[in-house]
């Protein structure tokens, strides 16, 4: 039967009910209950529905329509395509679970006032929406800078304190350069035709070298919003000034929409990639993600090292791009499809997996106030709710099967193992070490995720303030079961998922992972190599052997369990301060890359009363970009301050000189 | 009819005010003659949207779209601000910053300030126009040391001799244009300043007397626009003349003089068939945008800030002229009308926030959304919509010229696109600093009259999201009149 | 599928469960021999963990469910891992269910309860021992993922039992990629095993050890369980290497348990000498500082790409 | 129309005496005499009018004669005076560029400006087109003459006979502008006077002189 409405006025209604619901706080703007126990809860329906929406069409035929609102010669166009459709549903679904939560997390505070808030929060998800759905660059641009202000809003919410304040202004700044070299590359794209359509784009034929432009443009562009380097350096501040669920947005799914541009503008506006393209996220993605993945492992904020992770989650992403224009390029299909596949899988995993974990860290704010590694610990007594679903999160982000953060890591290696099959000299030898790198980026992310979970939940307390450590909320817990449940159905059914994602390959590159004669409980991406992954499978054996084991030690030796103080090989009197802090742990890395660092250290002598050890992690990149920059620019200005001494004779002067420079032009 | 009221009514506004000024409801009628005065224009926008073009006044006066639109916005403009300082001045005359003669003064001066605007907009004669700019000059002179403090007298006599010796080169080259006219129409005096006569015979008119006249009123014309490096006495005249003089200053004053510019611009290249006007326009253009754009980081009063913004506006809206072309001359219009409107929006907001804070340099003004969010609300959102952040108008324009500057001037894009990234950073991070935070500053006596900022900046929104129609329309035709590209 | 080859997959694992502690026994026992002592029983291992189920668990007061959940987790993951190694037979049911990569993964899973757990009772102890074991795996893991690559280059796949019988059935060849590799393989099962010279199994030196401080707070049952998963992740890092380079001799085609049961003296045979080869490594190196077991890794990436780019080249 | 030689003689020997009082202007430091050349300027300025209107007998011309002579001969040199005496500003200070120096950048835009009117001449049907270049001269003249200045007053003298100097443009190229325009300019003269009268009051009263230097503190080099 055919539905009333067609998807793509479904997604619109749906859309302009995220700022109906946002606009609607504005009539209320003092009272929480109101805005968060009503207004958050309706957004994360809409949210579903976004989802379900998304998700049934994912198959149709792209429809398009065009408003009446825009410019006079350009009115907004939207289109809905399976690209659009798989990242709205990651919108949905992901954006379902943080309002919902954060429905139980907005509370009376300083800051913002709630009505605000939520008006913001509303028009940074629809606005979301449009960028995904826009259809020429004008309503692109519009709704993608609005996402931008929108989020700057967000982040800058709590304006009190100076840092956060200063964390605002880089990401509005690096923001909005980078939308400018993105509609450098439109105007670019767009190649004769002055139509700035993306259906003119499309047609548009451009010159290998304009091609390039716009790809680096736009490369450049979306990668500052996506925190690639050298442009990740808003990320890190920025994250942990926003809101614990608006973090989990614009980490889970903001930085997504990065990765839809650079998708949208290689595969469907400029059509036929050159493979070499492809080499340039590769590296890039490869430096980002390693980058990413050490720094985190040395931080002590548990928002700022949730942060880093998504750098290295970008880096990842971005590589599997760059091997997909590579493969697609040289004209490996079949694997081009597989980088795709990982590609998008991956994205929806992230925006699942990070927002899971940032909204674990903002209960764990709530309940204890702190952010710092270094006075947490033993939160899993307190608070096990939380402890639990952000322990799923954990797992998935650190690639461990059966979870979803392996499958896409699985299909990313799959293709990178056959990098050497590229037909050209080098190339084949490099890339294939780039799956060492994912490998390690990978483990160390392991490495972070134990430090995380560990330090936060794990141990003994390390403040005693932590005794009054509260678990979450019921809309909280609802927030982070829906998310982690997320998590285990993507890692349990990737055949599925994959299927899914069959129509976007198609549009973007027109082919589909084959999905030949295997079981549907079997990943088989591959059959020509025989290659296959059946998380089914291990679950189901590692319960049984688990069931059977506990069983047989239950029944056949009945001994009970007593409880003692810690041995700890003898040692009496083990208190808090004994474990390892989240600098202690971070130490290897520290040492191993030191390379990476600029620190400070301070460390204490064997004989001072009040010994105090503290290290100061530093971004190299900071000071060799961004600082030099500032100052050139601070000089410019101030040679050219002369000019204006405010004698008006020299003004005279100016105007003199100017007319008759003119008037002996004009001779 | 309309026209007569449209002129009248601020003459004669300002004679009445020049006797009753200082009295109680002066404020008030200085209102109620901005809102004749609007009414009348858009009674004349319907008429000659009905009717198209219109001359009157014995051939002297001459309306058309490029004009009119302008009429509406200056009367608009001028509505809101007489709206703005009512509340405004009042706080000014209890912090003892006036007296009841200089409000006299102020009022009276700001009639006759509106007056010679709009008789410089319509006049069909260019030495008309000619005198009615000088005019403008010397009431705003009056308007900027209104508070007699040695700042403002020394800005206003920066103003005064620069513009003034600016208006006298426009004055000989006016000479020229006549000298050159006269040629091909006759002496018979009068009509030969016609400018649609003018314009109807521009293409024998005599490109070598055209050339020189064209420098003449450039430079002349363009000391007022604040074209880089005449542009000296803007700022100076911005931050110390009283708020509601800065925002008509920078919002209407500046469009008039850009105005007189391209109406010479199109007789001079209809007659020159040479594209040296154009690239005088974008020359300057760019010029004032790069050195603006600098001159922001150094930046220490909030005025001045803003007023540096509006050169580099002004240089954005004469390098769109300079490209010429239907869609850069529509992007350059629509530019004017959401600049004015925004930047006299950001000045009505940054008038209050200086009063709270007692001091119009930004160090001392701190936590505005703290402090009265509405004024902190009006200050962010203006300057986010002035650069050039979507949905605003600005950015509407902004993408418009970018776009043509690609296909037309391609090595103009990227200084362009340097100068508005150091410009956003210079501005955002001080409006930021001052919007956020903890606030300072002592409560206002009066409730601010916030009205027009968000009338504005709805305005700006909505052009940027849809432009109805017929404005549209509208802004093609002045488009395709102007020419050029 | 038939109820066969399940029968034949239940036959190869619990064959893996139980010969897990021999093993590890033999590798104790060559060791002694060589550094001539009087060597322990053979079948201490399993005295060992027979003894441990018998006893009263202790739990610290501090321990958090995880603490206990860890070893069965732990457990579970090295048993399907053996399910899945063709250390027998390749065309098991389950070999399909994870090619090597995947078991890399079941091996990273376990590696992170462990550490977890260590980190629960929140001693000194327990978190540097977590801390180190991390640091290992994380420089190991992308090695053994290099020596997987170049094997699956040679066979065109990463199934492990795919892999095993191709280069079991191809014409036998010298490799030199998988010579290196071979090395490279050697020190990562080292390094992972927690063997001399990253780690001591026999010491309880504090400052030294790795292993063993995380399982410092565990005892009876879930202690059992920890040192069985770990003779069985030694046993599986075996039959993994067997599979790379020595792949002959396991039962191909369809599971039968004749077959099976024919291949298990071929095991045992590779066990023997392997046995050997560690207790020999072990017994000539030393002991390396914490801070030299990167380099040890190090060089064993080394050797891992040189094998690769060796492949590359040289095609073989 | 038609010029006898006496004629164009006469006019040109106007012009020439303009150009003179300008370089003097430039060169003069006393207020008092400035003010009085620039009375001079106007009067032979109002000679030069008489002679065309009488000669072409445009009518219109004795009227702008008329308004010269009210304005510029009497007019505004009476006012300076007035306002000289009630200031007390007699001396300009030395100036920022040393007469030989003011001397020599003037010949060179004289010349300058010749080779501008050039084309513009040649164009002319007007008797006076040789007096075009002379017009020019004198703008750029007093141009340089208030770059050169550090006295209020002195800038304001150079300011109106750069006036002058457009009046006499306006009268050698097109024999004066429609009369419309011409009232208006007058006016704006006028007043723009008055205005100055004011300033110069206000300024006195703030600084207690009428020295540019003290217009020196709105900046942006500090």
């Amino acid at each position: 039967m055919e539905p009333v409405l067609s998807p793509l006025d479904a997604c619109l209604v749906l859309l302009t009910g995220w700022i109906v619901v946002g606009a609607a706080g504005m009539l209320r703007r003092g009272n929480v209950v109101f805005v968060a126990r009503v207004l958050f809860p309706l957004g994360a329906l809409i949210g579903v529905g976004l989802a379900v929406v998304a998700g049934w069409s994912l198959a149709l035929p792209a429809e398009r329509v065009t408003l009446l609102i825009g410019l006079p010669d350009l009115p907004f166009h939207l289109r809905l395509d399976p690209l659009s459709r798989t990242f709205l549903a990651l919108l949905g679904a992901a954006s379902a679970g943080v309002s919902i939560f954060a429905g139980g997390y907005f509370r009376k505070g300083q800051g913002t006032a709630p009505g605000v808030l939520g008006l913001q929060y509303h028009l940074f998800l629809a606005s979301m929406g449009f960028v995904l759905l826009a259809d020429d660059a004008y309503a692109f641009m519009v709704a993608w800078e609005t996402m931008a202000v929108a989020s700057y809003f967000l982040v800058t919410s709590q304006h009190g304190l100076p840092e956060i304040r200063s964390a605002g202004f880089l990401y509005l700044l690096i923001a909005h350069v980078g939308a400018i070299a993105i509609l450098l590359s439109f105007g670019i794209l767009q190649g004769g035709t002055w139509q700035f359509t993306f259906d003119a784009m499309r047609a548009a034929e451009l010159s290998p070298t304009w091609a390039a432009a716009a790809f680096g443009l736009a490369l450049f562009g979306f990668g500052a919003k996506a925190g690639l380097l050298p442009t990740h350096v808003w990320l890190p501040e920025a994250h942990p000034a926003a809101p614990s669920p608006v973090s989990a947005l614009m980490s889970g799914v903001m930085l997504k929409t990065a990765v839809y541009g650079v998708l949208r503008v290689t595969f469907d506006l400029l059509g036929e990639p050159a493979w070499w393209w492809g080499l340039v996220p590769v590296v890039l993605g490869l430096a980002t993600a390693l980058f990413g993945v050490v720094f985190a492992a040395a931080q002590t904020d548990m928002k700022r090292l949730l942060a880093y992770s998504s750098i290295e989650n970008i880096g990842v992403l971005f590589t599997g791009i760059g091997l997909a224009i590579v493969f697609h390029g040289v004209g490996m299909q079949a694997l081009a499809t597989l980088a795709l596949v990982a590609v998008l899988y991956h994205a929806v995993n992230h925006a699942f997996m990070k927002s899971l974990l940032f909204l674990g860290t903002g209960a764990v704010l709530h309940a204890t106030g702190e952010r710092n590694l270094g006075r947490l610990g033993g939160l899993i007594h307190r608070m096990p709710w939380v402890a639990w679903l952000t322990l799923v999160g954990v797992l998935a982000i650190s690639g461990l099967p059966p979870l979803n953060g392996f499958v896409s890591e699985w299909l990313l290696l799959q293709a990178f193992l056959f990098s050497h099959e590229v037909p050209h000299p080098f190339v084949n030898m490099l890339l294939p070490l780039g799956a060492a790198i994912v490998a390690l980026a990978a483990a160390l992310a392991a490495y972070v995720m134990v430090k995380f979970f560990g330090v936060v939940f794990l141990g003994q307390p390390r403040e005693p303030g932590l005794a009054h450590a509260h678990d979450a909320g019921r809309l909280e817990r609802l927030g982070l079961v829906w998310l982690a449940l997320g998590c285990v159905l993507l890692g349990l059914f990737p055949a599925q998922v994959i299927d899914a994602l069959g129509a976007t390959t198609t549009q973007l590159i027109g082919s589909v992972p084959p999905q030949g004669a295997s079981p549907w409980w079997m990943l088989a991406p591959l059959p020509d190599r025989q290659v296959s992954y059946a998380p089914l499978v291990l679950l189901a054996v590692i319960a049984v052997v688990l069931a059977t084991t506990s069983v047989v030690v239950r029944r056949v030796y009945r001994r009970d369990v007593r409880r003692a103080p810690a041995w700890d090989c003898g040692f009496a009197r083990v208190d808090a301060r004994m474990q390892d802090t989240a600098e202690g742990f971070g130490q290897p890395i520290r040492h191993i890359f030191q390379g990476f660092f600029s620190m400070e250290r301070e460390l204490p002598s064997a004989f001072d009363r009040a010994p105090r050890y503290r290290v100061v992690v530093g971004d190299r990149i900071w000071r060799l970009v961004y600082e030099p920059l500032g100052g050139r620019v601070q000089r410019i200005a101030d040679s050219l301050a002369w000019l204006q001494q405010g004698r008006i004779s020299a003004y005279l002067t100016y105007s003199f000189v100017t007319l008759v420079t003119l008037l002996a032009v004009v001779l | 009819m309309e026209f007569a009221v449209l002129l009248a009514t601020p003459l004669g506004g300002s004679m009445l005010l020049a006797l009753w000024g200082h009295r109680r409801r002066a404020a008030e009628i200085n209102v109620a003659l901005s809102l004749v005065t609007f009414l009348a224009a858009t009674a004349l926008t319907a008429r000659v949207i009905g009717e198209g073009n219109l001359l009157t006044g014995r051939d002297q006066f001459f309306i058309d779209p490029f004009n009119v639109f302008l009429v509406a916005l200056t009367a608009f403009v001028g509505l809101t601000t007489a709206i703005f300082s009512r509340p405004y001045m009042r706080v000014e005359i209890e912090h003892g910053r006036l007296n009841a003669h200089r409000l006299r003064l102020y009022h009276s001066m700001y009639q006759l300030f509106m007056a010679m605007m709009l008789v410089a907009l319509t006049s069909n004669n260019l030495g008309l126009l000619w005198v009615a700019m000088e005019a403008a000059t010397l009431s705003t002179v009056l308007l900027v040391t209104l508070y007699r403090t040695p700042a403002s007298l020394e800005a206003g006599w920066k103003y005064f001799i620069l513009c003034g010796v600016g208006i006298a080169q426009a004055l000989f080259g006016t000479i020229l244009l006549y000298f050159a006219a006269e040629k091909v129409l006759g002496a018979e005096g009068v009509r030969a300043l016609l400018w649609t006569d003018l314009a109807a015979v521009k293409g024998e008119l005599e490109p070598t007397v055209l050339s020189l006249a064209f420098v003449f009123l450039l430079v002349g014309y363009g000391t007022k626009v604040g074209l880089a490096p005449l542009h000296n006495w803007l700022p100076d005249a911005h931050a110390e003349g009283p708020t509601p003089v800065s925002a008509v200053l920078s919002g209407l004053l500046l469009n008039v003089a850009i105005y007189a510019v391209v109406r010479c611009k199109v007789l001079v290249e209809g007659s020159l068939q040479s594209s040296l006007p154009s690239n005088m326009l974008m020359g300057f253009g760019l010029l004032s945008v790069v050195l603006a754009a600098f001159f922001l980081w150094r930046q220490r009063d909030i005025k001045r800030l803003f007023a540096y913004s509006s050169i580099e506006h002004m240089g954005i809206v004469t390098f769109a002229f300079g490209m010429g072309g239907a869609v850069a001359n529509f992007a350059a219009l629509l530019h004017m009308t959401v600049h004015s409107l925004t930047k006299s929006a950001i000045f009505f907001a940054v008038g209050h926030a200086a009063q709270k804070a007692g001091s119009q340099r930004m160090e001392d003004i701190r936590g505005l959304l703290a402090m009265n969010p509405t004024i902190g609300w009006g200050l962010m959102l203006g300057s986010l919509a002035i650069l050039g952040v979507p949905p605003f108008g600005v950015f509407a324009s902004e993408f418009l010229i970018l776009t043509t500057a690609m296909k037309q001037q391609p090595w103009a894009t990227p200084i362009l696109l340097v100068a508005l990234g150091v410009a956003f950073a210079a501005i955002f991070g001080r409006v930021q600093s001052m919007v956020y935070g903890e606030a300072t500053g002592r409560r206002l006596p009066h409730q601010p009259a916030l009205l027009p900022v968000f009338a504005h900046l709805a305005l700006v929104l909505l052009l940027g999201l849809y432009i109805p129609p017929y404005l549209a329309e509208w802004y093609r035709a002045a488009a395709r009149m102007i020419g050029g590209g | 599928m038939s109820g066969l080859a399940w029968f034949t997959q239940l036959l190869e694992v619990l064959a893996a469960i139980s010969l897990a502690p021999l093993f590890l026994g033999w590798v104790n026992q060559c060791r002694a021999w060589l550094q001539n002592r009087r060597a322990p029983s053979l079948l201490l291992p399993y005295r060992g963990i027979r003894k441990l189920f018998h006893k009263d668990a202790v739990l610290a007061e501090g321990a958090s469910p995880l603490f206990r959940a860890a070893p069965y987790v732990v457990f579970g993951a090295m048993v399907a891992a053996a399910a899945i190694i063709p250390s027998m037979g390749t065309g098991l049911p389950f070999t399909t269910a994870a090619d090597a990569i995947a078991l890399v993964g079941l091996f990273a899973t376990a590696r992170v309860f462990m550490s977890l757990a260590a980190m629960d009772i929140g001693t000194a102890f327990g978190t540097l021992g977590a801390r180190r074991e991390m640091m290992v795996g994380f420089l190991a893991e992308p090695a053994l993922l290099i020596v997987i690559f170049v094997a699956s280059l040679l066979s065109a796949t990463t199934a492990l039992p795919l892999i095993a019988e191709r280069l079991a059935t191809q014409a036998p060849a010298l490799y030199p990629s998988l010579a290196f590799t071979a090395v490279a393989f050697t020190m990562v099962l080292l390094a992972e095993n927690a063997r001399i010279p990253v780690d001591n199994p026999a010491t309880h030196l504090e400052l030294t050890m790795i292993h063993e401080a995380m399982l410092l707070e565990y005892s009876a049952r879930h202690l059992a369980l920890m040192e069985w998963a770990a003779a069985l992740k030694l046993f599986n890092y075996a039959c993994i290497g067997f599979a790379l380079f020595v792949p002959w001799g396991a039962s191909t085609g369809e599971p039968d348990p004749a077959a099976l049961l024919l291949s298990m003296p071929v095991l045992v045979g590779k066990l023997a000498v392997a046995g050997v080869w560690l207790a020999l490594l072990e017994t000539v190196s030393a002991k390396l500082r914490v801070f030299r077991a990167p380099e040890f890794l190090a060089t064993a990436f080394m050797f891992a790409v040189l094998g690769l780019l060796v492949h590359l080249l040289l095609g073989a | 129309m038609n010029f006898t030689s006496l004629d164009l003689q006469l006019l040109n020997t106007c012009a020439a005496l303009l150009l003179l009082v300008s370089f003097a202007m430039l060169s003069q430091r006393r207020i008092v005499s400035l003010v009085n050349l620039l009375a001079l300027q106007g009067t032979l300025l109002c000679a030069a009018t008489l002679l065309l209107a009488w000669r072409t007998g445009q009518h219109h011309l004795y009227l702008s004669a008329a308004l010269t002579l009210a304005l510029k001969v009497v007019g505004l040199p009476w006012l300076l005076h007035r306002l000289i005496r009630r200031l007390e500003v007699y001396w300009d200070t030395e100036p920022l560029i040393n007469m030989p120096g003011a001397m020599l950048v003037g010949l060179v835009t004289v010349v300058f400006a010749f080779g501008l009117a050039q084309p513009i001449a040649e164009l002319a049907s007007t008797a006076t087109r040789n007096a075009i270049g002379i017009a020019v001269a004198v703008i750029l003249l007093a141009f340089i003459t208030m770059i050169t200045r550090r006295k209020a007053m002195s800038q304001v003298v150079g300011f109106l006979s750069m006036e002058n100097g457009l009046f006499f443009g306006a009268m050698s190229a097109t024999y004066g502008m429609p009369m419309v325009v011409e009232l208006g300019v007058a006016l704006d003269v006028l007043v723009a006077v008055l205005v100055l009268g004011i300033f110069f009051f206000q300024i006195r009263e703030q600084f207690d002189s009428l020295d540019l230097h003290h217009l020196e503190s709105l900046r942006e080099d500090q």
